[in-house]
């Protein structure tokens, strides 16, 4: 019986939980299989909720997210039976299989898309917590913005440097606001709750947003514009499935735009406010990105950024 | 006045004003007032006494609604009435003031006249209102106070004359009084007394609780004697002597008069010279203080409360720092930054006897024994390396409270436990058996009944005749008078001249008290 | 207070005060539609019934033995410490930097270090607050309030651009090296039961030794005498040349540093590595558990137990019941904050009156 | 800074210190009846989740707000027992009702919703929307004045306003009327106001009601004027703040507006100016956040020795003669 431990925001943040757990859920639809669940109470109990996890015989056990990855280096030893998913980290174990996205390279189209849909050449970004990986989403996306719009400005803020950052709506819509004065028309948010917030404020004030993690475009329709999609409902489905069928493979792997790891959400809500030229656009960045015409920055690999 | 036409319908002329019947209220175990029964007559004075805890102020606040009697009744102007709350005893004619006054200290006070008696729901009106009658009550009864001024600028005497307004204005007919006189120089007891013999005049009633006799022979009608909860006496004042109420209420003969020898003063112990203090608020509390203290005398400080007394005597207990020159057998004393501190001060064998037991002498929730080292923290026959003695502390306490008399005579008890009287009788062993060089006693029987009065004294007495210096203050000028071997008379933080017993009187140390040169008058 | 006997003072009120919280809390459970009885034997099975769940108990008993004797010191002297979460976050990082900053060869050595360190951070963290109500009047419930809210900003400032991993994304220290980590229950008691996973460690012991020594401070040595009279009564202990800027900056900085040790047990003993949010609200358990305690070290131990197991259970609880949340912690806890400190008297009263109907005058 | 940032600046300012406003008038109220409120966080963090719960569910923001007073005044009637029937410490009171809100809030909303404790999103009538106020069109072209109406003055939800209002009418509550001038006492000295033939008791009970009623308005302004629902912990800090507020304000209700406004407008430059730089060297984020928290420690440190809290504060009214 797999076991999927759900980070902190719970599994109803509409974004990076919220999707492991549709992936889940999805698995049980179509396999009929159950799966054991848990909820992470604080960061200082990550341990012994893993472990938790693992002692009542799951497996393999999927971790979300890159707080667990210390966790999980000191843990996974102890349970050499159990095999574990971690998602955004990399756990060098022999029993870990480590998932990465290409958050940049799904942020940069989303980029592209938002410069398209600028009418004032001033876009924006609100990052939930400061931290390297949300930086990733910003570096990508602001790499996005100026390969379309070479002048157009991005501004850039961060809730906050706490986890509390990831649940501040309020502050989210403030944010969201103060670009909106500074002339922003476009809001890409990757804040997790605080998320909420800021496309609710997009929509208020009649500007467009882009969600993020989760297919967001149904929240407010007409006014977000699209969402960076990551799928980390297919790798857990994957993780859950490949384990059942024997087919687990540990060591790293990549979730990016060439396996659809990550994308841009259309559908019903946003069809009407992409354009065809930008969807050609945006396809053609992605098809030059595959191939690697295209380069995109990942901040995480050196901590900075060509395009801030 | 619809009120009072109501109330006066009701009224039988002839019952009177008020009267007890079998009033009991037990605390707990403490059975503070037992079958009490009493009557007051209309237009008379009538005195309350009795020892500390005798339960004068709790038969007292049952009278006022405060508390709720276990059993009795309450008959006003000759009808039953139920006194569940203040304002039912409002609403009945009857007006309290109390020892520590119910006034809100930075309010004017026109506000605390109207508080709780306003006319409607707007603030305007009723303070209109009250300003024209104040103005009259003041014309009719001598209590003259500006309306406008905050209670915290008056002087204890007008914060008293507002309690009384406070009642008037509520159209009171019967006003108790509890210990009204403990805070008043004597011309502000003087002119208390007029205002309540006016109120008399005007058929007022008034009940009022002392420990002084010689008020309750001064102005009282009847007077009233309580012992251990009960009412033991009531007898006609004019068929009385204060030597029979004293034995009344304590239950033996008391000693009215201290009985002591001459002084036989030897070298200056205690100097101050031109000692300035201001204090956090920017007031300067003492302005230029010069005084001595010999040897095997006592010195008396006479004064109003508030003028400095107690300034002096924190300087000199190391509480508050302060500029001047300070010696003690000719060595000066830091009088700020190190040194200039409590226990330095004991060390330096001054022993300070706080005019506050409750808030400065004693930890209320500290044992007996913790209590009597209390100060003394740091002397080595008390510790053992970091470690407090303990059993040193309990077996110093045992001997101290039983050569004191405290009671009951258990170390283990904690120190709010104890009634008034015993407490200080702890606090006072505790600085009086290390024979200390100077003494400082601050109102060292305020509260206290006269059985422990005449041995708070009499230890006093004996610690000047072991060759020791004693500083004495208090507001009690007759204490001063019969204690002191020299007074000296404080006035708006200074000295403002010294007497001898002998040769002076209340008079002229009165008016020395209000700032006016005795001997000019 | 005298007209009780000090037991029923010290355990039966407290015990029917967490019995009224418990029922209330029980009330909530069913509100939300699960079985109270069942949740509640989930809790002390969880907590108590295997040696498993000790492993977790006592850990995180001996976080909240620090803090709240850190409360219980500071409260002598009637300070009111909120400030136990920013620090004992502090004191974290004086432990993590201790850890880090020397190559540690054994356990035995780092342990004193650590707690050097872990006191002397948390002690600082104190310091400030405790100075400005020294000499400023600064009310420092509302400082030390505001100071856990700087030192998670200030750790996370430091966790992120200082101390991360270079490259990692988590704000977190590396693991401290080998000779820095301390023994674990498995390590030194395996032979009762404790697995690895157990997070009790030795800084147990040294919570218990906190007790002992905060006994022995606050009613045996002669600084306890005055942190006691000073708290009883400010203008008292002024008249008994008893410093309060002394007392007050003494008491914050011992109520500090015991707060700042619980990063011995958290962040030595267990995480192995400092992270973000290390004290998981335990600054603010102390409170509950010094209120509990009476102020008293057998008491804040007694009381740390049971939020040990009440932690340790809740958790259980959550994994068994999934319409149980981690919050439901949280309203147990605030349960038992309210009726053992604030609704104290509505036990109180009736049982002195019960008291007096059945023996009176006893102390009197 | 140009004149429109300022404009701006000043409009963000007005919202995020109207809850800031709410709370620090309703600490006002309770502490001048000397009943000391930590708990006010708490009330708010309650508030807001029964408004947008309530508003979720009827779609009416009315009801919701009617919803959010109600659980602040259950629990300020909690906070009521704890420290005047049964004269408990208030500051513990305050600190449990903080957790109890905390919890329960999140427990509640996960039970109904199932949402990680988050209410669903509000959406039209279930908001509170903005209003423009009259002639603020007329006005704009108006140099100075008109910007200042018609885009920091107008175009905020009605609760703003109430706020705004709130705060004349607590200096005429409290100076110009007998219940004012009895509340005042109440918190200098009760005794004076037992004497005189009035209950504390019931005098407190009605200050500690309506700052629930206050609070009530804050948490339903946080939930469904400010944003568009819960999140749990919403509240962040802003009641702790808002007692900060208050102690600066000296208890007084205009200072307690200036005071509120400074914290407001901090918490806009903040938001507005997150990478600052200061003589070429940047400023960490996490300083710019943490900044209201310093300042609030420097106010109190630098002026509360002059502002003298009412002086029964945190004391239960014990009769004694
Ligand atoms: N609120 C109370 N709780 C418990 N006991 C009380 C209370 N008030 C008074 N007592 C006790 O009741 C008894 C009578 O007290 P009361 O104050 O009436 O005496 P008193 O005659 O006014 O004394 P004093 O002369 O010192 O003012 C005392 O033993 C006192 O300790
Ligand atoms: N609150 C109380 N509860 C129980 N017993 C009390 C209480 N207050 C006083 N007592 C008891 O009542 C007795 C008398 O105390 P009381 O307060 O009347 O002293 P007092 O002489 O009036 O003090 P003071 O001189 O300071 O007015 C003491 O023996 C004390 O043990
Ligand atoms: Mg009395
Ligand atoms: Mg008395």
């Amino acid at each position: 019986e797999p076991g999927l431990v759900i980070d902190l925001g719970g599994k109803f943040d509409k974004s990076f939980n919220e999707s492991a757990y549709t992936g889940a859920q999805r698995w049980v639809e179509d396999t009929g299989g159950s799966y054991k669940e848990t909820e992470l109470a604080s960061e200082a109990q990550r341990e012994q909720t893993m472990r938790r996890m693992a002692e009542t015989g799951a497996n393999p056990v999927v971790v979300l997210g890159f707080a667990n990855i210390s966790t999980l280096e000191k843990i996974a030893a102890d349970y050499p039976e159990t095999m574990f998913t971690i998602i955004d980290g990399v756990v060098d174990e022999p029993n870990v299989q480590s998932i990465l996205f290409s958050e940049h390279e799904g942020s940069f189209l989303v980029g592209v898309l938002a410069a398209m849909a600028s009418e004032t050449d001033t876009v924006s970004f609100v990052g939930g917590m400061d931290v390297p990986l949300i930086s990733k989403f910003a570096c990508g996306y602001a790499q996005g913005v100026k390969a379309q719009a070479p002048d157009a400005n991005v501004i850039i803020n961060m809730t906050g440097t706490t986890p509390t950052a990831w649940n501040d709506p309020v502050k989210g819509g403030e944010l969201t606001r103060s670009q909106i004065s500074q002339g922003s028309d476009v809001v890409y948010a990757a804040a997790g709750g605080t998320g909420i917030g800021v496309l609710q404020a997009a929509a208020d004030e009649g500007i467009y947003s882009i969600g993020v993690d989760s297919n967001q475009n149904h929240l407010h329709p007409g006014s977000v514009l699209t969402s960076m999609v990551k799928r980390v409902d297919n790798a857990v489905y994957e993780a859950f499935e490949s384990f059942e069928d024997g087919n687990f493979e540990t060591g790293v792997q990549v979730l990016d735009l060439s396996n659809d790891g990550v994308a841009y959400a259309v559908d019903e809500n946003n069809q009407d406010l992409l354009t065809e030229d930008m969807i050609a656009t945006a396809e053609d960045f992605k098809a030059k990105i595959i191939s690697g015409e295209v380069e995109v920055h990942d901040y995480t690999s050196d901590g900075s950024c060509p395009a801030f | 006045m619809s009120i009072i036409n109501e109330r006066e319908e009701r009224l039988d002329p002839a019952a009177p004003a008020i009267e007890l019947r079998g009033i009991s209220k037990a605390f707990g175990p403490v059975q503070a007032n037992s079958d009490i029964s009493m009557k007051v007559q209309r237009g008379t004075i009538h005195g309350i006494i009795g020892e500390n805890g005798a339960g004068k102020s709790t038969l007292m606040s049952i009278l006022y609604g405060f508390y709720k009697a276990d059993k009795g009744e309450i008959l006003v102007g000759g009808s039953k009435t139920e006194i569940p709350d203040s304002q039912a005893a409002i609403r009945a004619g009857i007006g309290m003031v109390f020892q520590h006054f119910k006034l809100v200290e930075n309010f004017t006070v026109l506000e605390n006249v109207v508080l709780g008696a306003e006319e409607g729901a707007m603030l305007r009106p009723s303070l209109a209102k009250a300003r024209k009658l104040l103005t009259d009550l003041a014309k009719e009864y001598e209590l003259n106070v500006d309306p406008e001024e905050l209670i915290e600028n008056l002087s204890v005497g007008h914060q008293q004359r507002v309690e009384i307004l406070k009642a008037l204005y509520r159209q009171a007919d019967i006003l108790i009084l509890d210990e009204p006189t403990g805070v008043l120089t004597p011309a502000e007891a003087d002119h208390l007394f007029r205002i309540l013999r006016n109120l008399r005049e005007e058929g007022k009633t008034i009940v009022l609780i002392t420990h002084k006799l010689g008020e309750i022979m001064d102005v009282t009608d009847t007077v009233s004697v309580m012992h251990h909860g009960k009412m033991t006496a009531t007898v006609k004042t004019k068929d009385t002597s204060p030597e029979e109420l004293a034995e009344l209420m304590v239950g033996r003969k008391v000693l009215l008069r201290v009985e002591k020898g001459p002084a036989k003063p030897g070298k200056v112990v205690l100097s101050v010279k031109n000692l300035h203090l201001t204090d956090s608020q920017g007031v300067q509390r003492l302005k230029g203080v010069d005084l001595e203290v010999r040897a095997g005398e006592i010195l008396g400080i006479a004064g109003v409360a508030g003028n400095g007394q107690s300034a002096l005597l924190e300087v000199l207990g190391g509480i508050s720092e302060a500029q001047g020159e300070v010696s003690l057998h000719g060595k000066p004393l830091p009088l700020s930054g190190k040194g200039a501190d409590g226990l330095s001060r004991r060390e330096a064998g001054i022993g300070h006897v706080p005019e506050d037991r409750h808030r400065l002498g004693l930890i209320l929730d500290f044992k007996a024994w913790e209590n009597i080292g209390f100060g003394y923290q740091e002397r080595s026959e008390y510790n053992r390396g970091p470690l407090m003695d303990n059993d040193a502390l309990r077996k110093d306490a045992e001997g101290k409270i039983e050569r004191f008399d405290v009671r009951p005579p258990n170390p283990e008890l904690e120190a709010k436990n104890f009634s008034g009287g015993n407490q200080q009788k702890l606090v006072l062993a505790r600085e009086m058996e290390r024979l200390p060089d100077l003494l400082l006693v601050g109102q060292p029987t305020r509260g206290v009944d006269i059985g422990a009065i005449e041995f708070i004294h009499q230890r006093i007495v004996e610690l000047r005749d072991a060759g020791k210096a004693i500083l004495l203050v208090s507001v009690e000028l007759d204490e001063i008078m019969s204690l002191s071997d020299r007074i000296a008379v404080m006035f708006d933080g200074q000295v403002m001249g010294e007497r001898l017993p002998s040769e002076t009187n209340e008079t002229e140390l009165g008016m020395l008290m209000a700032g006016m040169d005795g001997r000019a008058a | 207070m005298d007209r009780l006997p000090k037991w029923a003072d010290i355990l039966l009120i407290p015990a029917i005060n967490l019995l009224l919280a418990l029922l209330v809390s029980g009330l909530v459970i069913a509100l939300i539609g699960e079985n109270p009885f069942q949740a509640m034997r989930i809790m002390i099975n969880g907590a108590v019934g295997s040696a498993y769940g000790w492993g977790y108990t006592l850990y995180y008993a001996t976080n909240f033995i620090f803090t709240g004797l850190a409360v219980a010191v500071a409260f002598h002297a009637r300070l009111f410490n909120i400030g136990g979460e920013g620090q004992a976050t502090l004191g974290g990082l004086g432990v993590a930097l201790v850890c880090m900053m020397l190559p540690w060869p054994h356990w035995s050595l780092a342990l004193p270090a650590a707690i050097i360190g872990g006191a002397l951070f948390g002690a600082a963290w104190a310091a400030i607050p405790a100075y400005l109500q020294a000499k400023r009047g600064s009310h420092i419930v509302i400082t030390t309030i505001m100071f856990n809210f700087i030192a998670s900003a200030l750790l996370v400032y430091l966790l992120v651009n200082v101390l991360k991993v270079p490259g990692s994304m988590a704000p977190e220290t590396p693991r401290f090296p080998e000779g820095a980590r301390l023994p674990s229950a498995f390590e030194f008691a395996g032979w009762l039961g404790f697995t690895r996973s157990a997070p009790l460690n030795v800084a147990f012991f040294v919570a218990i030794l906190c007790c002992i020594g905060v006994y022995y401070l606050i009613w045996r040595t002669r600084l306890g005498y005055e942190i006691r009279a000073y708290g009883w009564s400010q203008p008292a202990a002024v008249y008994a040349g008893i410093s309060p800027y002394k007392i007050i900056m003494v008491s914050m900085l011992i109520s500090g540093g015991l707060a700042g040790l619980m990063a011995v047990n958290a962040v030595q003993g267990e995480a192995e590595r400092l992270v973000i949010d290390s004290v998981q609200g335990a600054g603010f358990v102390g409170i509950a558990v010094a209120l509990m305690g009476r102020s008293h070290p057998l008491g804040v131990f007694l009381a740390a137990l049971l939020f040990g197991m009440l932690y340790q259970g809740g958790a259980e609880l959550e994994f068994e019941i999934p319409a149980i949340t981690k919050e439901m912690v949280v309203v147990i806890q605030s349960l038992v904050i309210l009726f053992t400190g604030a609704l104290d008297n509505m036990v109180r009263l009736p049982v002195e009156r019960m008291f007096l109907r059945i023996g009176p005058g006893k102390d009197a | 800074m140009d004149f429109s940032t300022i404009i701006l600046l000043l409009d963000s300012t007005l919202r995020l210190a109207t809850p800031l406003l709410l709370a620090c008038l309703a600490g006002l109220f309770s502490e001048r009846a000397g009943v000391l409120d930590i708990g006010l966080e708490g009330k708010m963090l309650a508030a807001a989740f029964f408004s947008a719960a309530c508003a979720a569910v009827t779609g009416s923001v009315w009801l919701g707000l009617l919803a959010g007073c109600g659980a602040s005044l259950f629990l300020s009637v909690v906070h009521g027992l704890a420290s005047i029937t049964f004269r408990g410490n208030q500051l513990i009171s305050g600190v449990a009702i903080n957790f109890l809100a905390a919890g329960l809030t999140v427990l509640i909303g996960q039970n109904w919703f199932s949402l990680g404790g988050r209410t669903p999103p509000l959406a039209g009538n279930a908001r509170f929307q903005s209003i423009t106020l009259p002639f603020a069109d007329t006005l704009e072209p108006l140099p100075l004045i008109g910007p200042l109406y018609h885009d920091v003055l107008s175009g905020h939800t009605i609760l703003v306003y109430v706020g705004l209002l709130a705060v004349p009418l607590t200096w005429w509550v409290l100076f110009r009327t007998r219940f004012g001038l009895r509340l005042r006492a109440v918190g200098e000295n009760p005794g004076a106001v037992d004497t005189a033939g009035v209950s504390v008791i019931k005098l407190r009970y009605g200050a500690v009601l309506i700052c629930g009623i206050l609070c009530g308005l804050a948490g339903a302004y946080l939930a469904t004027g400010l944003s568009a629902g819960f999140v749990k912990d919403m509240s962040a800090g802003r009641g702790f703040i808002a007692l900060a507020a208050l102690i600066f304000a000296k208890w007084r209700p205009w200072y307690a507006l200036s005071a509120c406004l400074l914290f407001g407008l901090l918490d806009a430059l903040g938001n507005r100016f997150q990478n600052a730089e200061l003589l070429g060297i940047a400023i960490p984020v996490q300083f710019m956040q943490a900044l209201p928290y310093i300042l609030t420690v420097v106010i109190l440190a630098g002026f509360v020795g002059k502002a003298t809290p009412p002086r029964a504060g945190g004391a239960a009214y014990v009769k004694e003669r």
